[in-house]
């Protein structure tokens, strides 16, 4: 209730209570929820101005949070942190969960990319989505998704971000299993939900000791807290929560949903699985930086690292042998997503840089998404890589806005990943000793493997010849490449020139704009100068460049994956092994053990129930041959009992 | 004793007589079935709005038991009829309220087998809602016996009479697990009586007066009456391993029934509970919690398994309750506030999600003609609102938070934990769990390539007309306006209370807190200023 | 001769009759081997009698009698009515009613 | 009588009671008035007109019950609370005698509403003559008759007095000529039932030897503690039992002897096995008025022996009937499971009640009294009820008690099948019925006695027992009838009369049983 409020007023590091047009923070969260509502509810009657509605609440949402992060910013940095209670949620005794937002420089960031890339994709949907007659109620789940974000990323509690991160994980749900009347889109989406829930559960856990120990889920109070508990509670906590972010980022081990997720409509890939939601799991670790920072979380840190450094390598290895061009592009999210959770898991050196490279990456990745996703409209949803190629002059803006973003991502200089990625590669170096130098070289030589991955792709799906010409889609039609229109292509170009300059521009202002939700950014000195690290990297990236032309850009590549590969190559088509493993250790067991159950429920529990009344019938059809109609025996019968009776009583009286 | 406040006592009165009068009429009305449907309607509806009337004049900060009445019985026992609602009750009696029209809704066109009428059907329902009522209104120990046990006659008849091929079987099993719970928890009732006529010196079933002294009995005495009434409370509720009877009851039961037994009946083991079990034995309760905490977990994890490797829809349907049970025992016996208000609202929130799956599934079978999940595929395709219904009530059953489980869900784990966080962990995976089977039943009926017998093939029979437009036999169309009238409410409930429980919430916390305080438990998490807490030690309310 | 040789007397008597009943198949064997248990008694109750130095022992023993008199009334109707019928007196044969 | 007892006065060199003066008569009226009307009833068969007996023996015995009934009211409004000595003290007429002769005077009223009922069985349920040999001609013309034997109606009058003896009975002897008054008439009564003669005099053969030889038993039990006391009255021998220095032997031996002929005739497991057979075969009112009312006589006079007179040998025999009640509840339960026959499923009902009132019967407080006693009132006039029921659906060869032949009745009539069911109900001891009370006041005294291991087996035994009345259910209700099932009779005014009275007793003291339990808590054994 309220007492949490005051109780965190009384903090030196408390939130304010939010005044003036921050009153109004919950429009947030309305406007595209109400479209959602709308569109939902009205059903078919909306769907002529369904989509519009759906983009212009985004759109609303968006112009407000940058009205919000404007005055914000007139605002002097120790009152930039501000609270608005909305109402009591959940409250029995002591317990106390408001719904209530955070409203501090973290939450706004996040505000402005969500809403921001949102609102482009939500535009681009309008094209994308033009065929498909349930196109409205893809607006609503658009919409929907936004609100949970938004929820996520403003709660002022564990509890109402966990209730938009299950939001979330619902609106992906429903977005992954978009083409429903496919079993594979319908499978996917359920497998996303489900390892999502796996991290949920331990994000559940994380609030659970939380109210344990501090007797509340809110910021304020935990983070205040926190520094109080035994390091035991810390560690367990901080591990929890890196279960939570493992989840809903698709952070190892529980990777493997979200290529999956590409069945997805391309707009969702871009939004959801690129931009925004697979980043909660940065945002939660950023978020809990007064944890992760404290000395007693050491452990805590050090597990996230190797989390990073292992997903970023996994991601990466297994891009390198896809040949489907979403999936490439997710496992490439994954690697960079391992990218940010390796810079959070640094603390305070990194914080700031994991939320930079989340911005750069939420622009040059929605922008390879869309990209893909024109590709592929303008290719009857072909996303075969060894089917497409040479498309730079059928798609020449797609191609274009494509490439930045390839070149943002690949780390080249003064582009936006050139200053986030970097900047994370030279913060690992500076880890300290052995430490350092394992992450920041994995951290390097994934640099390399991505410039490999995407130059691959980009040789494949718009250099070299067109392998397309002879080939006929799986619906029998023949390739008509073209130019998607401009609902489509203004977003890709928005998106592109944020590619090109957002590092620039995110990297000098971000680390302080930051500094009252995560704390100042620590400087750092590791055994490479910065600039060495710079140009160690680029140089690696542009080897594994070098690589990919060499080997893809100069002969012929066939249109039929090569069967006979190295081991590596095998291992990496089959993700590493990692959904057998799954299916190996869960699934199958799962199974297994169902079916056991099934047959202990019927056979065993049920079958000792029936049994005794099996038993009691048969012994009772037994024994009624005892009755058998002689008088004799009847009387024998009598003389028995009542010989026994008398023995008992003389038994009892004499024994 | 309960002394009659003067508001509530007709109210009560009118709430537990209302139904009964309602049966009567619908009876005597039989032979046209669409008046006898419109009566039942009506009376239903009536006392759903006197439910709320009820619910409204009860004072959440007032007395433990309100709007109460007595009325001498059998005086050489000391047994009265006496009603009166706390929190718990409230809430129950509302959602009875509730459900009642909306079971009646969702049968209003159902077909009932050869020789029996709607208006029987509607009457028994009728009748079964005024014993329920009952049940949970019942102050004396002896009254809420005896209703325990007659409770059983109705549901007995109408899973019998109406319902599937192995009704018989079904209601017998029923019936007798029931039975033989309830006769186990007689021997305990009456043992209270004699122990409370010991102390005493006089005869009395009143539950404040037992419950005065039997809390004060040794450990051993309590275990023994405790097992006494756990039994019958752990059949209906149904705890593993004593919920077999479930899975065949709700297979073959109507869909209506099916709700009313899930919604509301099994409540009353977990009901009692809370009511019964903490209060009157807390020691025992104490010595016993591990027991029934493994019981209930189990239930957790081995109701999730066993729904995901069901055929069947409708013992599918069984399994998740045996699931759902768990999480409430786990949390009554997890002793805190936060747990035991979650069990509450879990109770609630069971019956309106649960509920609604029930109904939807009913729905389904309705157009299909078949319970088996093998018979279906991509029928969302046909049934857009019908889907989209499902996984509404799905996503409540897996507690989605912004649906109302996942209130009660959260505030059972979160308030577990602290006391017993091994259990919770473990509970946890249920979570997981329900996900699982929840989308694998979406998955199986609604999303995929159109396919399945009841939907193409040839489960309705050699005559069905398979209609070239949709692909589908003709019976499949999207939801009507009835079914859409039917699940409306509670898909505003599922949202509304989870975005705001409060209402119930404040209703439930101040009866947890005198339970708590009987059984002499303290919240392991004590809010900040720990004066009030000290204060409300002193005395129970 | 000590009183308590007649009651062994009379017990075994009583055992004679009992056996009677189980064994033979008559139904008028088994009604007299009755009739001698109840005579056993009498017996019994006369030696009793005695032993107490009492009349009644005595007396009961001839409500005994008038007693088994009226039972060999109804007895007998009630054989005769069955022999009538079945032209047999074996109460072996009388097994319609069973299990 | 009076003879005997005045030799016994003179016999003993005790101080003689202190009544010596004129017998209290006012307290044993209802005694006289029956086995008066019994006498006068044997005038009437021999002296009437054929035709005029059916009308007069009917009256007589209703008027008889009438009668007595008001009588015992009378007594019972001025009877001292500390009971009173009849009959030269060989009747003890206290408050527990007076509540179950009430009983069983209002048991033999439904009882006799059965037996006298013509319309159900044009001619009535009797042969019209005994000696006609069954298949016969004269069987099948006697069988389409309409006239019907009355001398039922003295044997049911004369069986009724010696109940009424029988638990008043103050001294063993007493108790015995009382055993053969009521055994007898019903030997004979097993025997008349019109169709199926076959079964029925087997029914009387197999009552009568049984009987015999149990009497017998009771007998030699008798005359063991006769020699064990030096007395046969209830009270020396409790005496003698709690202070002699005789054989216990002979105590334990008579005692084991007794109880045995006693709870033959309660039809108490494993002295059962007459049950099921004689029931099925007798004629149905005959079925009714001795599962009732016999069973409420024998109880009555298990109570008084256990409690009177070998109450502070307890010890030594409760232990041993706690055996035979769980042997009787687990028999009853069990075999009842997979009966055929709806009479034989009802005797091995019976024989599971047996245990149950066994149960309140070793609890030798003022509940366990009081409890039995309820129990007894309930369970008579659930049977009364149901045998009534049962008599009512027949087909062309007389009553169709295959329980096959049962199924689907709701359909044909439902009035039936919802009064049937709720008798089973009562059987079954489910809430708002008088069996739930029954059995709850019984288990209440048996677990305030410190019997709860008892208990719980009572109620096992209960679930399981629950299982066959409701597989009646499940026949009557869900099951499809067959095609040339049995049809219900439309009852005439007797029979409706007596399962009106079943029914309506069985709901009021199931809803509304406090004044009955005050009755039946209303005094103990006070001649002691």
């Amino acid at each position: 209730m309220t007492g949490t409020i005051n109780l965190a007023g009384t903090l030196a590091d408390g939130a304010q209570q939010a005044t003036g047009v921050a009153n109004l923070a919950w429009l947030l969260l309305v406007l595209p929820a109400a479209g959602a509502a709308v569109l939902l509810i009205g059903g078919r009657r909306t769907d002529k101005w369904g989509h519009l509605l759906g983009s212009a609440t985004v759109i609303g949402a968006f112009v407000y949070g940058l009205v919000l992060f404007f005055d914000t910013t007139a605002l002097g940095a120790d009152d930039r942190t501000r609270d608005l209670h909305l109402f009591d949620w959940i409250s029995v005794n002591s317990l106390s969960v408001d719904l209530g937002l955070r409203l501090d420089p973290l939450s706004l960031t996040f505000v402005l990319l969500i809403t921001g890339v949102g609102s482009l994709i939500h535009i681009y949907s309008i094209g994308y989505m033009s065929d498909d007659r349930d196109r409205r109620r893809f607006f609503a789940y658009l919409n929907l998704f936004v609100s949970a974000m938004l929820l996520l990323v403003l709660g002022n509690s564990f509890v109402t971000l966990y209730f938009g991160w299950e939001g979330v994980g619902l609106a992906s749900y429903l977005l992954i299993g978009w083409y429903q009347g496919k079993d594979f889109a319908a499978t996917a989406a359920k497998k996303a939900f489900l390892m999502n829930r796996v991290g949920d559960v331990g994000l559940a856990l994380a609030i659970f000791l939380m109210f344990k120990h501090m007797g509340s889920t809110s910021y304020d109070v935990v983070f205040a807290e926190i520094g109080n508990q035994s390091t035991g509670v810390v560690v367990a906590i901080g591990i929890l929560l890196l279960l939570g972010a493992c989840g809903k980022s698709g952070q190892f081990p529980l990777q493997a949903w979200l290529p999956d997720a590409m069945a997805g409509p391309t707009p969702v890939s871009a939004l959801i699985h690129a931009a925004t939601m697979v980043t909660a799991g940065v945002y939660l670790i950023a978020r809990s930086s007064p944890l992760y920072s404290l000395a007693q979380a050491e452990d805590a840190r050090f597990v996230v690292m190797i989390i990073g450094a292992i997903t970023l390598l996994i991601g990466c290895v297994i891009g390198c042998a896809y040949d489907d061009f979403k999936k490439v592009l997710a496992y490439s999210t994954v690697s960079q997503i391992g990218y940010m959770i390796l810079a959070v898991g640094l603390g305070p050196a990194g914080y700031a840089l994991g939320i930079l490279h989340l911005l750069t990456h939420g622009f040059f990745k929605a922008g390879l998404f869309l990209g893909a996703g024109s590709v592929m409209h303008g290719m009857n949803d072909e996303g075969d890589i060894r089917r497409l190629g040479g498309l730079a002059k059928k798609m020449p803006i797609t191609f274009i806005t494509w490439t930045l973003g390839y070149l943002a991502l690949i780390g080249f200089p003064f582009l936006s990943g050139y200053f986030s990625k970097d900047a994370i590669i030279s913060a690992a170096f500076s880890a300290g000793g052995g430490r350092g130098w394992v992450f920041g070289g994995i951290a390097l030589f994934g640099a390399g493997l991505t410039a490999f991955y995407m130059t691959r792709l980009l040789i494949l799906v718009f250099l070299g010849k067109p392998r397309w010409e002879k080939l006929k889609s799986e619906d029998g039609r023949a390739y008509h490449p073209h130019e998607s229109g401009p609902t489509m292509t203004i977003p890709m170009i928005i998106l592109s020139i944020g590619s090109v300059a957002a590092g620039a521009i995110l990297s000098g202002m971000l680390p302080g704009w930051l500094e009252p939700s995560v704390g100042e950014l620590a400087e750092v000195h590791g055994p490479l100068s910065h600039t060495a690290v710079s140009i160690l990297t680029v140089g690696i990236s542009a080897i594994g460049a070098a690589i990919a032309f060499a080997v893809f850009g100069r002969r012929e590549q066939p249109v039929t994956r090569p069967q006979r590969v190295s081991w590596p190559v095998r291992a990496a088509r089959a993700d590493l092994y990692g959904n057998h493993l799954n299916e190996a250790l869960f699934a199958r067991p799962g199974v297994w053990l169902t079916r056991f159950l099934v047959f202990v429920d019927n056979r065993g529990v049920d079958g000792v129930v029936n049994g005794i009344a099996a038993g009691l019938g048969g012994s009772s059809g037994r024994l009624r041959r005892l009755q058998t109609g002689f008088v004799r025996s009847y009387a024998l019968s009598m003389l028995g009992g009542s010989i026994l009776v008398i023995a008992a009583l003389l038994m009892v009286r004499f024994a | 004793m309960i002394t009659p406040s003067s508001t509530g006592n007709w109210l009560l009165a009118a709430l537990l007589l209302l139904p009964l009068v309602g049966a009567a009429v619908v009876v005597a009305l039989r032979g046209n079935d669409h008046v006898a449907k419109l009566a039942a309607l009506a009376f239903s509806l009536v006392e759903f709005v006197l439910g709320v009337v009820a619910w409204i004049q009860f004072e959440p900060g007032g007395a433990r038991l309100q709007q109460g009445f007595s009325l001498d019985w059998i005086p050489s026992f000391g047994v009265h009829i006496s009603f009166a609602v706390d929190g718990i009750a409230l809430v129950m009696i509302a959602v009875i309220g509730l459900l009642v029209p909306l079971v009646i809704g969702a049968g209003w066109a159902d077909k009932v087998p050869e020789g029996r009428t709607k208006g029987g059907f509607f009457a028994l329902i009728l009748l079964e809602q005024a014993l329920t009522v009952g049940v949970f209104a019942a102050t004396d120990v002896f009254l809420f016996y005896v209703l325990f046990e007659i409770m059983l006659i109705p549901m007995y008849f109408l899973i019998g009479s109406y319902g599937g091929a192995r009704r018989q079987y079904a209601a017998v099993k029923f019936f007798l697990y029931s039975f033989l719970g309830g006769l186990i928890m007689l021997a305990s009732v009456i043992g209270c009586y004699v122990l409370a006529g010991e102390e005493l010196g006089k005869n009395t079933f009143d539950w404040s007066e037992l419950t005065s002294v039997v809390s004060k009995a040794p450990l051993e005495t309590q275990i023994w009456l405790f097992l006494g009434f756990f039994v019958a409370f752990a059949v209906k509720a149904p705890l593993v391993p004593l919920h077999t009877w479930l899975p065949d009851a709700t297979a073959e039961a109507p869909i209506g029934v099916a709700v009313l037994l899930v919604g509301i009946l099994d409540k009353v083991g977990t009901f009692g509970f809370l009511r019964y079990l903490l209060p009157m034995f807390p020691l025992a309760s104490k010595e016993l919690a591990p027991l029934v905490l493994v019981l209930a977990v189990v239930g957790v994890i081995y109701g999730s398994m066993l729904a995901t490797g069901q055929r069947d829809m409708k013992r599918f349907l069984a399994y998740v309750s045996i699931a759902h049970f768990g999480f409430i025992a786990l949390g009554i016996f997890a002793f805190s506030s936060q747990s035991m208000v979650g069990s509450v609202t879990y109770m609630v929130n069971h019956s309106i999600a649960t509920g609604m799956l029930i109904l939807v599934v009913g729905m389904v079978i309705a157009r299909g003609g078949s319970t088996r999940v093998a018979d279906y595929g991509g029928m969302a395709k046909l049934t857009p609102v019908l889907a989209a219904m499902l996984l509404i009530a799905g996503l409540s059953s897996m507690s989605l938070p912004g649906t109302n489980s996942f209130i009660s869900e959260f505030l059972v784990l979160i308030g577990s934990f602290p006391n017993a966080p091994v259990y919770t962990i473990i509970a946890t995976v249920g979570m997981v769990l329900a996900a699982l089977y929840v989308l694998w039943l979406y998955q199986r009926i609604m999303q995929g390539p159109l396919r399945g017998d009841a939907l193409v093939g040839a489960a309705g029979g050699p005559g069905t007309m398979i209609d070239p437009e949709i692909g589908a036999k003709r019976a499949i169309a999207d939801l009507n306006g009835r079914e859409k009238l039917v699940l409306a409410p509670l898909v505003l409930l599922i949202v509304g209370l989870g975005l705001y429980p409060k209402p119930v919430l404040d209703v439930v916390t101040p009866t947890v807190d005198a339970t708590m305080c009987q059984a002499a438990l303290v919240d392991p998490v004590q809010s900040a200023p720990s004066a009030q807490s000290g204060e409300r030690q002193s005395q129970c309310r | 001769m000590t009183p308590t040789y007649y009651l062994l007397l009379s017990a075994l008597l009583f055992t004679i009759g009992a056996v009677g009943v189980l064994v033979r198949r008559n139904a008028i064997v088994v009604f007299m081997c009755i009739e001698l248990m109840l005579n056993a008694v009498n017996l019994s109750l006369v030696t009793f009698s005695r032993i107490n130095g009492s009349l009644d022992g005595q007396i009961m023993a001839f409500f005994v009698m008038v007693v088994a008199a009226a039972e060999v009334v109804v007895g007998l109707a009630i054989i005769m009515s069955i022999f009538r019928t079945r032209r047999t007196a074996s109460v072996d044969d009388s097994n319609l009613l069973k299990y | 009588m009076s003879l005997m007892s005045s030799v016994l006065l003179l016999a003993q060199e005790q101080p003689a009671p202190p009544k010596v003066e004129a017998p209290p008569v006012s307290a044993i009226w209802p005694i006289l008035i029956v086995l008066g009307a019994a006498c006068l009833s044997v005038l009437f068969e021999a002296l009437l007109p054929k035709h005029l007996r059916w009308p007069a023996q009917v009256t007589l015995a209703l008027l008889t019950i009438a009668a007595a009934g008001v009588k015992l009211v009378t007594y019972v409004s001025d009877a001292p609370a500390a009971g009173e000595t009849a009959m030269f003290g060989t009747l003890a007429v206290d408050r527990p005698a007076l509540f179950l002769w009430g009983t069983l005077l209002a048991l033999s009223l439904g009882a006799v509403l059965l037996i006298a009922d013509r319309s159900v069985e044009p001619g009535g349920a009797f042969v019209a003559s005994a000696a006609i040999r069954p298949g016969t001609i004269q069987d099948r013309a006697q069988v389409a008759s309409t006239g019907m034997q009355t001398e039922v109606f003295p044997l049911t009058l004369f069986a009724l007095g010696g109940m009424m003896v029988f638990c008043a009975a103050n001294d063993l002897l007493t108790m015995f000529v009382a055993l053969e008054v009521l055994s007898l008439p019903l030997y004979l009564m097993c025997g008349l039932a019109r169709r199926r003669r076959l079964l029925s005099q087997e029914a009387a053969v197999k009552y009568f030897l049984l009987g015999a030889f149990a009497s017998a038993f009771f007998l030699y039990g008798v005359a063991l503690l006769y020699g064990y006391a030096g007395s046969v009255r209830l009270a020396d021998i409790a005496e003698a039992a709690a202070g002699s220095d005789r054989s216990d032997t002979l105590l334990f031996a008579g005692m084991g002897l007794l109880v045995v002929g006693l709870l033959f005739k309660a039809a108490v497991g494993p002295f059962h096995t007459w049950t099921p057979d004689v029931y099925q075969g007798a004629p149905t009112p005959v079925t009714a008025f001795m599962a009732a009312c016999t069973k409420v006589a024998a109880f009555g006079g298990i109570l008084r022996v256990l409690q009177v007179a070998l109450e502070s040998t307890q010890w030594e025999w409760r232990g041993v009937l706690w055996g035979v009640a769980i042997v009787s509840m687990v028999i009853g339960a069990v075999l009842g499971l997979t009966q055929t026959d709806v009479k034989r499923m009802i005797a091995y009902s019976s024989v599971a009640h047996a245990g149950f009132l066994l149960i309140g019967s070793i609890a030798l407080t003022e509940k366990g009294l009081s409890g039995t006693l309820f129990y007894l009132l309930t369970y008579g006039f659930t049977t009364i009820a149901t045998f009534g029921v049962i008599s009512l659906v027949r087909d062309s060869s007389g009553e169709a008690t295959h329980l096959s032949q049962w199924a689907g009745l709701a359909k044909r009539s439902p009035l039936l099948a919802g009064v049937f069911t709720f008798l089973l109900l009562a059987l079954a001891g489910i809430p708002l019925t008088s069996g739930f009370v029954g059995k709850f006041v019984v288990f209440e005294a048996a677990l305030a006695d410190g019997m709860a291991p008892l208990v719980v087996v009572a109620l096992i035994a209960s679930a399981v027992a629950a299982f066959f009345y409701l597989r009646v259910i499940v026949l009557m209700y869900f099951s499809e009838p067959a095609a040339d099932g049995p049809t219900v009779t439309v009852p005439g005014a007797f029979t409706t009369a007596a399962i009106t009275l079943g029914v309506i007793v069985t709901l009021l003291l199931g809803v509304a049983p406090a004044f009955a339990l005050d009755w039946a808590s209303s005094g103990v054994f006070a001649i002691r």
